[in-house]
């Protein structure tokens, strides 16, 4: 495999990506969803995650894309099937999220655009096994457990 | 299985040849009809040889003389609109200049596609507005036969079928795609039966006429 | 005995049609462009006087015997059959509304010409019984007294006495080894004999050898106008026959459109030979002596003159550049119609119109769209150099009550001649 | 219902088991959403219905094939999403990657069929013999492919018919299909059939179709091809990134020009995916890396039906697929003659009237006056 990746490989279309880049067609318009989003999100609320995968990139759009977006303050990792990484981007409420496998490799690429990114959020039936699990660790300890009301 | 697939490979395989072999044999036909025919000798004392003042009038009958123009400046305008659009259409896009390519070996630059849409959709209009003034003017009303109907709607389906195909409107593409190559089947079979011949022959009757007049010192 | 018959039309039809006549029949778009160059449409507004429509029955001979396509027709009984009735419906079509000017085979726009297919169509229509009786009539009398008219040389004879007495110069006629044989028309004699003193004076002044000839002197051919190449064959021999005998270099056709293009286009191929000798339009001769400095002229015409060019003579034979240039040599307030020389219009009498009585109202009809042209250019008076042309301004500006005088370019020119010491003669005599 | 054996458990369940937290099977449903070409926003749709969705049985048939479809959906080295999905449908028969062979292998297809009759799904791979053509090109433990797929189709509930050749004959059928070569939907007529062509197909499609009929219980939506229009429903050529090249008007004319380093289009080198419906342009191949186009090659337009017979694969598309400039010489030879003859032969007639004919008379004329 390394003398493979030895290999340079040259394309055209996918220079050097940066900021100053024109972008083109598709770029745009995951952009301007982008833009959408946001507003909803502000005006009503409502997250929207786009999934970059279903998206017909072509080489070195995606890393402009993401380089476009550029880097916020949080990152976050969680464990599950899997690793998963958050990212913030440099615009507040849009999150990459990359969904990857055991082996890194990737299983679905979305930005979500949202106040926190839903696989951060516990879920509901999480929280009520939590209570539940607190609970019988409490009276193992001994004492009663505290009104639920 | 009969699906749009099998219709566009129909179109392009056994239909093709159907239709070109048709076109090649009535247009040869055609052609040799008139040349076999010939003209008698001439004995009377040219003015001129026939060939300069032939081949000139194969040229110069393209554009119309002022009077003409003025007399009939829609006829003339729209005739040239869409005669000009549908050469545009069939001799430089790409897709066209690959087909005969493959058939002759000959091939040249292509105009971008933006550019022979909107030719396109140019010819169309222009097409439809010489069928207008086909039913409405009273000439060519009284002068028109079937066969002009027949052939106006042919034409029609080409650059229709074409626009549609090139601009993706009608899915799946290979059912539209085939439906335009079906259409200019359809107008290779018939062009050496009907008034279409003209694409060719328009050339010979051209150097006729201007032979005519040129051997009598006046260019035509 | 033998009569005409719808299998001779038909036969004769079928002997017009050559390669010409099957790549336009091919070539025909129905675009009708050719109606707006056909002054019987343009001023009728008929359909039914589209040039193209006019050639139907060819158009429908040539399809059934001479395509594959006709003959794959006629198996399935699809054929569009020529009718004895079709061809009396198409006769006003093909005589009444045409003078074969010629001007919707200019504009065509795939070439096609059409003009040639009416004197093809003729043929037909003529073998089947279908020309009109005015046609006939003038055919007969040619073929049988020598003048479309029924003129005799005796009548002429008068009228040499008369310019001989009044011009002081002697006619020549029957001169063997002349240079030039000058063919008259019955109607200049007729109506404008001025013609023939000019030319008198004119070659006089000039030094040129003529002769007229007592076989021949008629240059008209109804033959032509009728579409029939054995009148029109026989009409042409007599000219041959007396320029052979005469043993002249050169025939001049005088001011008469179709008697120039029949004697000088198609008369060689009527006979099926060459001719020992050229054939020139008067007005050809004149530029050729005016070229050659052998015309002095004097005075120039001053009113504001515009000019008709005959279609048979301009368009259909080449001669436009002459007439201008002897037009300039005597006027100086000369102005062209807006369309001239090869894209004239007809004065609507040509092609044989002006001898068939039945088309007089569209002959009147067509010519509106000269008149509107003269209107144009505000014309004071108009030169031709046709007979046929000239009477048919003249007969049409009167209709309209213009005071619009015609005069014929030879007398115009001859009436500014330099005045030359002549040789005494018998008529200077008397003077 | 029988006793809960395997099949009987929930997707929701036997992912539980696995050890797989709520956030785990979130981001199962995430990445089932994108395999099926489902917009994000149906995750939560996805987790609902794969907590009560049951393990299906699926019995695999290998007709006239080249294996490339299994190696496709198989020969990913490490487990992806579509593992995933393998895992929890229960493989009953894939004679290929079973354990058992002979008999057993026979039995276990036997067994699957009356254990689960009128619900398992049948996957073929390989196109086969028709009912009209020798048998003897293609059987299985001695039976003619087309007994074996009308047997086991007759309780099924569906059929996958997975790559072209299952699809649309493919390669077998193609001229002059020597084996009489026909495709599922050809003998297939009274089940519900699902066409995932391509050679191979993409594997997330061949899954995606499984998920989606895990999840909804029922085949998803399809085109005039029976194939799931989730995955079939746009070109290759409307997904390309390619497309504003064409656009323009800027093609490459060879593998090494300027225009193909810079990766314009490649309609004219043959490109078949104006005409090609199927989701490379956005699924990409070998994990997403890459795919034909992506890669500076023409999309053969393996998806379509009969695309061996389509005419040269670097022949662009407007291109004929048989005709050649000898055609049209030859026609026009022909036409020449016949035109000729016909012309010659009026021509003649037309001289032998003009010989014997009547000149017009004066006589003549004088009656018509």
């Amino acid at each position: 495999m390394s003398s493979l990746d030895e290999i340079p490989v040259v394309s055209g279309a996918g220079a050097p990506a940066s900021r100053e880049l024109p972008l083109n067609g598709a770029l745009e318009s995951v952009l301007h969803e982008v833009r959408h989003a946001l507003a909803r999100l502000v005006g009503t609320g409502e997250t929207t995650k786009i999934d970059l995968k279903s998206m017909p990139f072509g080489p070195g759009d995606l890393d402009r894309l993401i380089a476009f977006l550029g880097k916020g303050e949080v990152q976050a990792s969680i464990e599950a099937l899997g690793p998963t990484r958050v990212q913030e981007t440099a615009t507040a409420g849009v999150w990459l999220v990359d969904y990857l496998n055991s082996e890194a490799q990737r299983l679905a690429l979305h930005l979500e655009i949202a106040h926190v990114p839903e696989i951060l959020r516990p879920q509901p039936q999480d929280l009520d096994d939590a209570i539940a699990a607190l609970d019988a660790r409490l009276n193992r300890v001994g004492g009663d457990p505290p009104p639920t009301s | 299985m009969s699906g749009s697939m099998e219709f566009l490979l129909w179109t392009k395989g056994p239909m093709f040849n159907v239709a070109i072999a048709i076109f090649a044999i009535g247009l040869l036909v055609r052609i040799a009809e008139i040349f076999v025919l010939g003209r008698e000798r001439n004995y009377a004392e040219p003015r001129a040889s026939e060939w300069l003042p032939g081949l000139r009038t194969v040229f110069t009958r393209t554009v119309a003389d002022p009077g003409t123009f003025k007399r009939a400046p829609f006829n003339v305008v729209v005739g040239w609109v869409w005669h000009i659009g549908f050469l545009i259409a069939l001799l430089l896009f790409v897709p066209h200049i690959k087909l005969i390519e493959s058939l002759t070996g000959l091939s040249w630059p292509a105009l971008p596609n933006p550019i022979i849409s909107m030719v396109t959709a140019v010819t169309l209009v222009a097409l439809i507005a010489t069928l207008i003034h086909r039913m409405t003017h009273p000439v060519k009303r009284r002068i028109s036969t079937i066969e002009d109907y027949l052939v106006w709607t042919v034409v029609f389906a080409v650059v229709l079928t074409g626009f549609l195909a090139f601009n993706r409107m009608i899915n799946p593409y290979p059912l539209v795609l085939g439906m335009h190559i079906l259409s200019a089947e359809i107008m290779l079979i018939l062009l050496p039966f009907t008034k279409l011949t003209h694409i060719f022959t328009l050339f010979i009757a051209r150097w006729y006429n201007g032979a005519a007049f040129g051997r009598k010192g006046v260019q035509s | 005995m033998s009569e005409l018959t719808l299998e001779r039309g038909l036969a004769a039809f079928r002997a017009e049609v050559d390669g010409p006549v099957a790549a336009f029949f091919s070539s025909c778009v129905h675009c009708g462009i050719c109606a707006q160059a056909c002054p019987f449409y343009v001023e009728t507004g008929d359909p039914k006087y589209t040039p193209i429509l006019k050639l139907e029955p060819l158009r429908r001979v040539w399809e059934n015997d001479f395509t594959l396509w006709g003959r794959i027709k006629g198996l399935i009984g699809l054929q569009q059959k020529v009718t004895d009735q079709m061809l009396a419906e198409w006769e006003e079509l093909l005589y009444d509304s045409c003078t074969m000017c010629g001007r919707c085979s200019m504009v065509c726009p795939v070439g096609n010409d059409l003009a040639l297919m009416i004197r093809k169509s003729r043929e037909g229509m003529v073998q089947s019984g279908h020309a009109p009786e005015g046609l006939i009539a003038a055919s007969v009398r040619a073929i049988q007294t020598g003048s479309p008219m029924g003129l005799q040389w005796k009548t002429l004879a008068v009228q040499i006495k008369h310019v001989e007495d009044s011009s002081g110069l002697a006619i020549p006629v029957d001169k063997d080894g002349a240079e030039y044989l000058v063919l008259l028309s019955s109607m200049e004699v007729i109506n404008f004999p001025e013609y023939l003193e000019a030319i008198t004076r004119i070659f006089a002044h000039a030094g040129v050898s003529w002769t007229l000839s007592t076989d021949c002197f008629e240059a008209t051919n109804a033959g032509i106008q009728i579409g029939n190449k054995d009148v029109a064959a026989e009409l042409v021999e007599r000219v041959v026959a007396a320029a052979e005998k005469l043993r002249v270099s050169k025939v001049i056709s005088p001011e008469c459109g179709h008697a120039f293009t029949a004697i000088r286009w198609e008369g060689p191929n009527l006979i099926g030979r060459s001719y020992p000798f050229k054939v020139f339009h008067i007005i050809e001769v004149l530029d050729e002596l005016r070229a050659a400095g052998r015309i002095q002229t004097e005075g120039m015409e001053t009113d504001r003159l515009s000019m008709h060019d005959p279609c048979n003579l301009a368009r259909k034979s080449g001669v436009i550049q002459q007439q201008r240039n002897l037009m300039n040599l005597v006027a100086e307030n000369f102005v062209d119609l807006k369309e001239h020389g090869k894209l004239q219009w007809c004065c609507g009498a040509g092609g044989g119109v002006s001898s068939n009585e039945r088309a007089e109202p569209l002959k009147m009809a067509a010519f509106k769209h000269k008149k509107a042209q003269i209107e144009e250019v505000n014309a004071e008076r108009m030169v031709t150099m046709c007979a046929t042309c000239r009477t048919q301004l003249e007969e049409g500006l009167e209709e309209f009550n213009m005071d619009i005088p015609v005069v014929g370019l030879t007398e115009m020119i001859a009436e500014h001649l330099v005045e030359k010491p002549r040789p005494a003669s018998p008529a200077d005599a008397q003077a | 219902m029988a006793a809960r054996n395997a099949t009987e458990k929930t997707l929701g369940e036997s992912l539980r088991e696995r050890g797989v937290s709520r956030r785990g099977f979130l981001k199962f449903c995430a990445a089932t959403a994108s395999m099926m070409a489902l917009p994000p926003s149906m995750t939560s749709t996805i987790a609902a219905a794969l907590e009560q969705a049951r393990r299906p049985s699926v019995i695999w048939l290998s007709f006239q094939e080249c294996t490339g479809c299994t190696e496709s959906l198989t020969r990913s080295h490490a487990p992806t999403v579509e593992d995933l999905i393998l895992d929890v449908i229960s493989l009953d028969y894939h004679h290929t990657l079973q354990a058992a062979a002979g008999e057993a292998a026979e039995l276990a297809r036997v067994q699957a069929m009356k254990a689960h009759a009128g619900d398992y799904l049948v996957v073929v791979d390989g196109s086969l013999p028709g009912p009209d053509s020798n048998p003897g090109y293609s059987t299985v433990a001695g039976h003619s492919n087309y007994d074996m797929l009308m047997e086991t189709v007759e309780h099924a509930a569906a059929v996958v018919a997975v790559g072209s050749c299952a699809a649309f004959g493919g390669l077998p059928h193609a001229s002059p299909n020597p084996t009489g070569a026909v495709s599922v939907l050809d003998v297939v007529k009274h089940k519900p059939v699902v066409n995932v062509s391509g050679c191979p197909p993409i594997p997330m499609v061949i899954t995606g179709v499984l998920a989606h009929y895990l999840i909804f219980g029922r085949l998803p939506e399809l085109d005039a091809y029976h194939r799931p229009l989730a995955f079939f429903g746009q070109s290759i050529h409307d997904r390309c990134y390619r497309r504003p090249f064409y656009d323009k008007g800027l093609f490459a004319k060879s593998f090494d020009d300027e225009g193909a380093r810079l990766g314009w289009c490649l309609y004219q080198l043959g490109c078949k995916g104006p005409s090609t419906y199927n989701a490379c342009a956005t699924m990409r191949w070998n994990d997403g890396t890459s795919w034909p186009v992506e890669a500076g090659h023409p999309c053969l337009g393996c998806a379509e039906p009969s695309f061996w017979d389509a005419g040269g694969f670097y022949q662009a598309l407007s291109v004929p697929t048989s005709a050649s400039g000898m055609t049209v010489l030859g026609a026009g030879a022909a036409g020449a003659l016949v035109g000729g003859a016909v012309a010659a032969l009026a021509k003649r007639r037309t001289k032998a009237e003009e010989a014997r004919r009547q000149p017009v008379t004066v006589d003549e004329l004088e009656q018509k006056l």
